[in-house]
């Protein structure tokens, strides 16, 4: 059964220095306010997975808490490049970090996989690419009934996986909606989860499109309204475009970024305080 | 991103790839060949002009999970909520990739990246080395598969030196690979690249040699230009046509689907 | 683009002598006046296949369709025996019928193998199990990275499958909801497929807990109202648990179930013919 | 399917069944063991009763695709739309089989059949051979892979010389195989057999040989109808336990869910 805990307490019992993070959304329902968190009590060494490494993992890698990434697809979708993943790949700062790299089927292959208690996924994937020469982790599979030749990809299966929701009731089961990503099989792929979400209510009631992923696959649920800013929780927030597009500014050197981190992560005390601290509270009101 | 000129009248290039990307889109949806696996930017921009323009309409698929998308205005990200709300079905990401891409579903697959070479290929890994890349590039994202699945594939870049080139620093998405038979060798299931769609015009894989021709070329873009502006020798069909004038129905419905964004 | 055509259309055009036919519905939405239609239209050598081969196959099977049953489970649930399944397998009546025996998993697994376009599925399944032994469609395969083995399974791809619905709006659009069991992954695998409905609306709205399968991958739409009977169709009608008791009597023995395809079936031209031959036009209304 | 009594007070040997494999439930919920994956007749009805008797109380699971289901009355198959419409979830077929079932997440699956042998495995395909046999069973359904894979497995049977035999004609689930060892050595990850409840009592396998012995004994049944009706050499054990009798609460409790049905 899932607890309901504050974030800080959650990302204290289930994150820890070297661990294997999958921190999922699919545009939609990212958890920018965990990443701070962690970021805030400076995690270190963390194999940090995501099919869409964005602003939120450009974050935790400029900030240094990261020392292997798995991934399909880094950048600021709709703006451009992630500055700091870049940074960190070329340059090596603040460190280097080692790379795995996949494509977005053979990660949803992965997480499937991890999510069924299977060892490997199988898919049509990767043929004739260069990805294969880069990683142990893409490798032929033959059919036993047809000899034809598939890829094998290896379960993923975080430590801790971190999503963000629309909702829970007290029990701890999760609700959420909309464009689901692939988080449900990141959350059951995972050894333990947190899921932030904008609202604790009494009673979940139906919703179409939704999903509930019951109390008893759940770590810990924690109430973080607005928590997946500057993206969106369907029927709650709406995504805050100008500040993706700001990022780009923020992160483009690196002393910018270190005064951002400074000032808005390790300066503020929480989520609450960091948007605050940035001025969202207002804006997100206003759409929300 | 698109370049939104303020005017109706002036014609930006980007204006024509994506017209010229609708057209086509248009013709392979008359011709039963509808569904579209979209990405965000002027593949999106071309997929909605194209449902504005054409009767039947292409099926607009998007990597989120998104399948039949009827977006009242120009989505800001392949997540963007008015996607999910406005198709026929939204499904789990594994299941865009299992079920509807890898089982052959998808009829047209749209491509960009940093690179092309002349066989098709695709590059949106890494300038430079892997190992110590000179610019690092998002990376694969769902590429890949659509490129070895989708029964076609159009690649919508703008053409230069720097981007044409004769071999990719990396091969990220497969297109003809070393040329004539790769593709059969490897097994792959989709038709590879059909078109490139580009500022200048378009280019065509030479069906005997699997080299990309020059086809077609905008209005007032010569040959010339297109050679200089491209890293391989280009070789520019025979026949190559003259880019339709865009129409006003055509520059219309563009300039709506703009404004209402 | 599905096309919105009599059952009896739909059939003659998508069931051949020969062909290899799923008919899904876990307990929930059985076609039942699709199977009906068959029958009717006496088609022969039909590979049938389907998890839960209940009534809607007992009839085919005795009505000598099938030559090969592809299944994992075949009992009239919560009443007892298939008769007419067992004369077939214990004494070859009306002919004797090829059997291919699988799990509810296994079965599962493969027609997600064939809605993927994968040649196989894979599972931790029937290790130990007599099974295995009984046929070629289950072999062994080795995880390429932990060297774990594992069992797979052929990709189940049927020439036509037919599902029972709740409702298709008139461009072919198909939405169900309520249990789901296996029928999207049936419809997804099979190059043809035609799905039975209860309702014809001019746009679904959305249902909580429901799916929509698109048009455009979809063969043929015909409006059955209650054609689930004695099935049921969440929303639209309720089980005839009567009916499945009496089943049981009436497939007891052959010149009973012979009389009663002669008279029920072949002796009426569609399913509300059927339903008044049976007299469930009644009972259903007022369950509905 | 369940032998309803008229009377409260009239404990049948198939009430002293359900309630034995209720409290079994219960204890494992308190435990911590509480997801329970429950098929139709006896065990639907053992596990809707530990709902009503027991906090925590378990959670049920339907291969039909129900999570956490709380029907307000028994269902009268396994996908009875009381167990949709009173679900936390309700997933696909294939899902409930990978995601939950196969990933390791069920605690307590529970099982039946037509012949059970000294080592707990199960038949539900055929009495005789498989090719010509002399009675055809419904076959595995969900059971090979619960038995494979359930933490724990729970069989209820009518403890039978015909039904409780020294070697089951088929093996469609695996309990202990051929004996010691066994399951380890086909990598089985679930513990497989626990218990056996049936209408005499309670058999349990031994911890050195894996062979069922019988541990409980209901009030007023002898060790000797416990051996007569069981197919091979059965044991007792040493301390055999009797049943503690059927409470008020438990009986009434039963009673209420089989009048709701």
């Amino acid at each position: 059964m899932a607890e309901i805990l504050e974030l800080k307490e959650a990302v204290a019992r289930y994150v820890k220095d070297g661990s294997t993070i999958a921190m999922e959304g699919f545009t939609h329902l990212i958890p920018h306010a965990a990443g701070h968190e962690i970021i805030r009590q400076g995690r270190r060494n963390l194999h940090a997975i995501r099919m869409t490494p964005d602003m939120v993992y450009d974050q935790l890698i400029g900030a240094g808490c990261v020392s292997k990434l798995t991934f399909s697809w880094g950048g600021n979708p709709g703006v451009g490049s992630l500055h700091r993943f870049r940074d960190a790949v070329e340059n090596n700062w603040p460190h280097q970090i080692e790379i795995e790299e996949h494509s977005h089927a053979g990660m949803a292959a992965r997480y499937v996989a991890g999510a069924s208690g299977l060892p490997f996924g199988v898919l049509r994937g990767y043929v004739g690419t260069d990805l294969v020469d880069q990683t142990s982790s893409i490798k032929t599979i033959s059919c036993p009934f047809t000899d034809e030749e598939l890829t094998a990809v290896p379960a993923l299966n975080p430590d801790v996986t971190i999503i963000h929701a629309q909702r829970a009731d007290r029990e701890g089961n999760v609700q959420l909606w909309g464009l689901l990503g692939v988080q449900r099989e990141a959350v059951l792929a995972a050894k333990s989860s947190i899921v932030t979400v904008e609202e604790i209510v009494d009673k979940l009631t139906p919703v179409s499109g939704g999903v509930v992923i019951p109390s008893w696959v759940v770590s810990a649920v924690c109430l973080v309204s607005n928590g997946a800013h500057p993206s969106y929780a369907s029927g709650y927030s709406q995504r805050d475009n100008s500040f993706y597009k700001s990022w780009d500014d923020i992160a483009k050197d690196r002393e910018s970024f270190t005064e951002w981190v400074k000032n808005h992560i390790s300066g503020t005390t929480d989520f609450d305080s960091f948007s605050r601290s940035v001025g969202i509270s207002a804006l997100v009101s206003a759409n929300g | 991103m698109v370049n939104v000129t303020p005017s109706a009248n002036t014609i930006s290039t980007d204006d024509l790839m994506i017209v010229n990307a609708a057209r086509v889109l248009g013709t392979l949806a008359a011709a039963g060949k509808a569904a579209c696996f979209v990405g965000i930017g002027l593949p999106s921009t071309a997929a909605n002009l194209a449902r504005r323009l054409y009767s039947p309409e292409p099926v607009l698929i998007y990597e989120s999970g998104c399948i039949g998308s009827k977006p009242t205005r120009l989505p800001l990200s392949i997540g963007d909520g008015e996607l999910a709300d406005t198709s026929d079905s939204v499904v789990s990401v594994p299941e865009i990739f299992s079920y509807w891409l890898q089982a052959g579903r998808i009829d047209v697959g749209f491509l960009g990246g940093a690179q092309l070479d002349k066989f098709g290929n695709i590059n949106s890994t890494v300038i430079g080395s892997y190992g110590k890349p000179k610019t690092r590039l998002p990376g694969a994202g769902g590429a890949p598969e659509i490129a070895a699945t989708a029964g076609q594939v159009i690649v919508i870049m703008r053409q230069t030196k720097r981007a044409f080139v004769d071999r990719c620093d990396f091969r990220t998405s497969f297109g003809f690979g070393d040329g004539p038979g790769h593709r059969e060798r490897l097994g792959l299931r989709g038709g590879g690249p059909k078109l490139v769609i580009t500022d200048l015009g378009v280019l065509e894989p030479d069906p005997e040699t699997c080299e990309l021709v020059q086809t077609q070329m905008h209005r007032g873009v010569t040959a010339e230009q297109c050679v200089e502006n491209t890293g391989w020798k280009l070789r520019i069909a025979k026949n190559v046509f003259t880019t339709d004038a865009v129409s006003d129905r055509e520059i219309n419905a563009l300039r709506e689907l703009q404004s209402a964004t």
